[in-house]
């Protein structure tokens, strides 16, 4: 439907979810090649990763809901494939539980500030 | 707050010396005027910081480590319901409370009078800032408005003791009722039956004018019957009458915040020394002693707990180590003023493992949802403690033994660890029966009148919103 | 801090017999040596624990309830402010403020003396371990020092209490500035003007060494007028003059932590004790008096702001019973010496209705942004409470009366309320003028020099960060 | 806790006079019957008060302080520590601690006593409500155990103090193992050597029963060296024994709550009223100029770091204010009965640029992780504070001086301002040696048997679930 | 983009928004069906449902914000409709303000531990 | 694959970065064009915007990462293009940080309350 769609220039909406104290490590990569901006938010994954178990008092809570943390990139076609080859290598202590990038197709972007679209809106 | 102390030889001559020249000096029930001379403002100044301190065990200690256990969405309501209860309690006191559980009941000579006071005090009628209260020396006198207002605090906090029980499932203005009620049904009776006494220098003349379990020989310094089991019991039959949490058992309920669970046991450990070390009503050696007691006895309790949770989990927790405190502190109450320190340590590496497995194991068993376990802790822990004074006063373990005040001036008796032991577990069965009795009785009433429990949405909405309006968090 | 106090027989007697043997040995006018043998160690204790809890009123409990009630983003800009306000008024207090406060101002003779005192106490020259200052009764002295830091604790809280005010959109350091310039054009010449004397045992020799409003025979025992209306008519002047906040009206502001709201009115009210019971400046029967009362007018407050919402909201909020607790305690500080605990309730029972309308119904209707609602809670609680101190102290309502210093020894004098009620009703017009008209005049010089406001992008993005570069919470 | 006072004409007076009819009339050598008439409730009052206020130094002021800086997954490590270390030292102090610390040594004749004290008192063995405590006043006594426990309230600080240097990185049982044998080994000696002495009755006939600083004439009224510079250096040590935290110097650590820290930092100087002035023993003139320089110095010490980070950074943060404070605090300790408010005043502004410079600049550059800054506010301000105690005691400076007890009754002697500030450099080194020295064995070997660090696994998921498995918030 | 598009094997990312306490029984639902992992937040929902009204001293402020709880799961296009209808009626109390399940097409899948892409890597 | 998708009903799942003190508005804005229903979260933004430097004791913390607030919408196909220039207008203050605007193809919807699907379960 936006401009962006009809001007063809393909983009993607990147959302990894990595654990916490990776995200320092993941902003400098991505920096690094030129991913100028994400948004970040704290999360509780579920997965097979084994939780701590917490006691109080009694009772015992064993939860899988580990604290995560998520981050989402708007980004063009172009640089999609290496950001979730730089996310993917940097957030990975090859432990279970480090996390997913998922990608998804954006149909438009646009930069609030402006008005612009499209991937200069990024 | 205690019968017949043995104030050890110095300590009486503390009091003794620093009011009268000698023991031949004292007068027998001295009139008004003689005990406007008898006051001490070393033991005004610190039965006052004493009535502080216990206040602030109330808001916030109390406030806080039950807060910071419950949901989020319950916080506020933990916090208003013991703010509220301690005000309204302040009132009842002054209201009818002074003189129902600290005059002379009518009826001396049936004995009726002595499971309840009078009604001549009510309202304060009669106190003013000449009239004068005893203490457990003979000729040491407090202004009487200092003796109402260090009672005040412990009636304001031992209702407020019995809200953790349920916890996060009560509405607000039926428990404030029911409070009202249970102060005047139970409390000021227990507090008459165990210390109210004419005082040492006028029991003598009128030796029948004590409470029942006073006249009988109970030992409870600080409040272990009068505080702890009577709102450990109350609790436990509030929270099997009011029903379990919706979603007990099934739905994780970690607390919200252990910070202020901490902050709230580290002040209760502060503000515990008004309670425990003021319950002497003077400033002198046996003060000291009620406080070191109290200070160790806490440290042994938190470290015990620890050490249980090392072995059972292989971890200590924080909430057990302040858990195990607030145990330590509940039992060394009753036996303050009457144990040794090394007796006290023993009573609090023994409290905890005791507690721990109520709060466990046998919660877990029985399936009573007894959310901020004041069954486990503050009665368990009570029983623990008053059953032990009989014990530790023992003068043979170090202990401060026991004062006849039937003979003036007081003096130091026979002390026969069984026949206490005996009277100490007469005061706690008496205990546990009028205010669990009493406690049912005046729930059932509330509930069935005005209700006792919140819708369930209300319940899950949180007590905050649908009780208060207001949320706890706007971050 | 209090004028021609009725201490009651016993009271009185309680600290005569302490220090001497009976009244007919009083000593008039007694040299320094002499007043070395009139301190008692009690006093002493009581006085320094008052001044502790004073403190802490400040640091954390003040900071503490206005910090819960903004928003997260202003919260250690609050905290700051308190606490350095704190400090600063520490400084100019043995600067010069004691001196202009408590000396005996220059030109006797003219009476200019009875608006600011002198400066021969600068730095406090000539206070020493070895100096000693008056009490209430005759021959009972604390030493200088005592006295010197309990006033201090008056000095650092009311410029505190200002800031809720304009609270979220203020500069902080042409904040501080002001309020140097406050404590001495305001606060330091109305503290002379009412606690300024020159002592029981002196004043019958120099019967116009005295503060204006003191001299006039008004009554404000613990700072109706110094510290509440002072402080809350100037909070007024200052929300007034610095505008509103942006936003105001249309953005959402709700508390961000009502947990710091109730644990700082939970040490307030604790606090508040040494506060009020402090100010006898004795630790007798009297001090018990201003204590309970202090304890009941704040329950009875409470109680009647929750009762007041949930007829008028359908539900009492927590943050209601603690500002009812909060404009309790105002109202009952310059009556607590002198009331009793029934006409306490009383006075607990009106202040929470009158103050819920100007905070509820007034600032909606006239639209000033009066963040913290120091004008309605300090300021009408305040004078209230002033004005009532004349009704309350009545000896036929079971007050304390008033007592006759220019004689010596100091003796009882016949109460006339209306008299004492139209020198209340005076008395709080002065302060709001000095108070009112000096606020505004230096508001307006510290604006117009520094600028008071911070940019619109600053109070946006929060004071927190933009005034002191750091964030309160990093979760 | 300090020697050889200078009461000042009116502080002695007071306290004599109070007990005693004229200097005349003192009791050289009293016996315990004598001393039992020496008693005055005021001071055992004050010290029970000042007791209360230390213990909520350690829990919950300390524990907030560290624990609001660390971050959120190290919250309750921290609470815990703390928490735990004052339950340990505690025992530990009734245990053998006070034998070791106040008691005559063994070995009298040979001077091996100066360094240790015996083991008589183990258990608190022979200590009861009847036995008595000198003060530093002649024929001015305390019951014992008030003593005892006002010591312990500093025993049970002191280690608490030095977690926050390696705080987020140190197993638990491990570090509570440590405790027990620094207390043994480090801080015993210590107090015994700067604390222990006969007392002002006796000393004239055993004037070599004193530890050795105090035999040397160091003074330390409150802790300077006992305290502040004793866990300053331990706490550097240890952080450079347990090394760097995982992550350091490149992932940001932002305090996790600026809130906590701000309470914890108020209730510390609402507590040291209690260490400072209650190391005066009794509540007379001196306890108020403890209490008066300790309260200005902070505010001085607030305010300079304020003015500090505003012409280095742009602006006053909060945090800087509290870290301020609380070197003015540790600064003032050992100071605080000798020096004047002025010089204190004057202390205070020096003491936070110094601090300053440690806490950023010299930790900058040798990059140790001292992760709450122990060394750099409490050794350095420590070594600031004692050095520059011999300075302000001076009396040309309006310093209390000092007295001579080895006459009797004791008396002034002349002020020598460079010899003292000597003594003090001494008591300086002594103390960092003794404890640098002591704290590195005790570290190499606690951590060579158990391990002090945690996994690196485990410091990333952070100590809280780690060591204790519970979580300080679930909103 | 992604090797998951290029083998042609579908998947889902869904976000479900749902009332706060039903997240355990809806955490339970899934994994009987088969749902390994998902990743939780806390937010805040805005719709027909109507908040508490909110009293601070005078000021009232009712507000339509309330706390719910986002759930995202990416799924194979198989399992995908399973998932949908699973939370629906887990989640449902019938009453105003249950939430709303949202279906995107999502175009890549990473594992960071161990780089697998495409739906192996759920 | 869900029947939003066969009934041929296209819709749009707009995603927002804005400034959190314009949430307000943006909310009452969009309420104006018939959007009854968002979700709202706080993240964390990283850009071009330059944070406030924090300082801490010695140590400075400059961070780029700022409070943001995300808004998330699902919209009809028809009204999607209206909101997203709402919220561009609106949460405009033409400073650079203003935030972004994202649009993704949505391939259903489904009401938790009722299981209707579609754009009526908006
Ligand atoms: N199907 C899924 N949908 C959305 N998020 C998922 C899914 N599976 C896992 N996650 C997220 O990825 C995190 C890591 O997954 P987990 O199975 O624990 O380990 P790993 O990624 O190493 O296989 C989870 O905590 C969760 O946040
Ligand atoms: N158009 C929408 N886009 C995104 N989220 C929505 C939308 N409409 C509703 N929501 C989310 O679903 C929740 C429930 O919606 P609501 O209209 O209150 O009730 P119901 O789902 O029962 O119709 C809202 O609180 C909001 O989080
Ligand atoms: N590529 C991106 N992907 C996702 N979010 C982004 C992206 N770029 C910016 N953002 C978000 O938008 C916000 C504003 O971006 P910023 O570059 O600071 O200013 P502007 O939007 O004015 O260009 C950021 O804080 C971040 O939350």
């Amino acid at each position: 439907m936006g401009p962006a769609g009809t001007q063809g220039i393909g983009m993607k909406f990147i959302i990894a979810i990595i654990k916490p104290f990776k995200l320092d490590e993941v902003r400098e990569a991505l920096g690094a090649i030129g991913i100028a901006g994400m948004t970040v938010s704290e999360v509780k994954g579920f997965g097979r990763q084994k939780g701590q178990t917490e006691i109080y008092r009694g009772a015992e809570y064993s939860t899988n809901m580990l604290p995560k943390v998520k981050i989402e990139i708007a980004a063009s076609d172009d640089l999609a494939p290496q950001v979730v080859e730089t996310i993917q290598q940097v957030a990975s202590t090859e432990a279970i539980g480090d996390g997913k990038i998922f990608v998804l197709d954006l149909a438009s972007a646009t930069r609030i500030r402006t008005g612009e679209t499209g991937d200069t809106a990024l | 707050m205690f019968r017949k102390i043995l104030c050890g030889a110095g300590a009486l001559g503390t009091s003794l010396f620093a009011t009268a020249a000698a023991a031949a000096d004292l007068v027998k029930a001295p009139d008004i005027a003689a005990q406007a001379t008898m006051v001490n403002k070393g033991d005004t100044a610190w039965m006052l910081v004493s009535s502080v301190l216990v206040l602030m065990m109330s808001v916030p200690a109390l406030a806080l480590f039950y807060g910071g256990l419950v949901r989020t969405k319950n916080m506020l309501s933990v916090l208003m319901q013991v703010f509220m209860i301690v005000c309204i309690a302040a009132l009842v006191w002054v209201g009818w409370g002074y003189s129902l559980a600290f005059t002379s009941g009518a009826g001396l000579e049936v004995g009726g009078h002595q499971f309840i006071g009078g009604i001549s005090k009510m309202w304060l009628k009669g106190v003013t800032a000449g009239t004068y209260a005893a203490t457990f020396s003979n000729n040491v006198y407090l202004p009487e408005f200092v003796f109402v207002i260090f009672q005040m605090t412990f009636a304001c906090i031992t209702p407020a003791l019995i809200v953790g029980a349920f916890a996060e499932r009560v509405k607000f203005w039926p428990l404030m009722l029911f409070m009202v009620l249970w102060l005047t049904a139970v409390y000021f009776p227990i507090a008459h039956m165990v210390w109210y006494w004419a005082g040492p220098d006028f029991l003598v003349d009128a030796p029948k004018d004590a409470g029942y379990l006073w006249d009988m020989g109970a030992l409870d310094f600080a409040g272990g019957t009068v505080v702890h089991i009577n709102a450990g019991i109350a609790g436990l039959v509030g929270c099997l009458m009011i029903g379990k949490r919706v979603g007990f058992g099934k739905e994780a309920t970690p607390p919200h915040s252990m910070v202020m669970t901490m902050i709230g046991a580290a002040l209760l450990w502060v503000g515990w020394f008004g309670f425990n070390a003021g319950s002497n009503l003077e400033a002198n050696g046996v003060t000291a002693v009620a406080f070191i007691n109290t200070f160790v006895a806490t440290a042994a309790a938190a470290l015990s707990w620890s050490l249980v949770e090392q072995s059972h989990h292989g971890k200590p927790s924080m909430l057990g180590a302040v858990t195990g405190a607030v145990a330590g502190l509940v039992a060394i109450t009753p036996a303050s003023g009457f144990a040794s320190p090394m007796t006290s340590i023993a009573m609090g590496l023994i409290v905890s493992p005791l507690c721990y497995l109520f709060v466990s194991t046998v919660k877990n068993k029985l399936k009573y949802d007894d959310t901020l376990d004041v069954f486990g802790v503050h009665c368990i822990g009570g029983i623990f403690g008053a059953i032990a004074t009989g014990v530790v006063a023992a003068p043979a373990l170090g202990g401060q033994g026991i004062f006849d005040y039937y003979v003036f001036p007081a003096g130091v008796v026979e002390y026969d660890m069984a026949g206490q032991v005996w009277k100490q577990v007469k005061a706690v069965l008496v205990t546990l029966l009028w205010s669990g009795i009493g406690s049912a009785i005046l729930f059932y009433i509330v509930d069935k009148i005005f209700g006792l429990r919140p819708t369930e949405e209300a319940e899950r909405e949180g007590l905050d919103l649908s009780e208060h309006g207001e949320r706890a968090y706007n971050y």
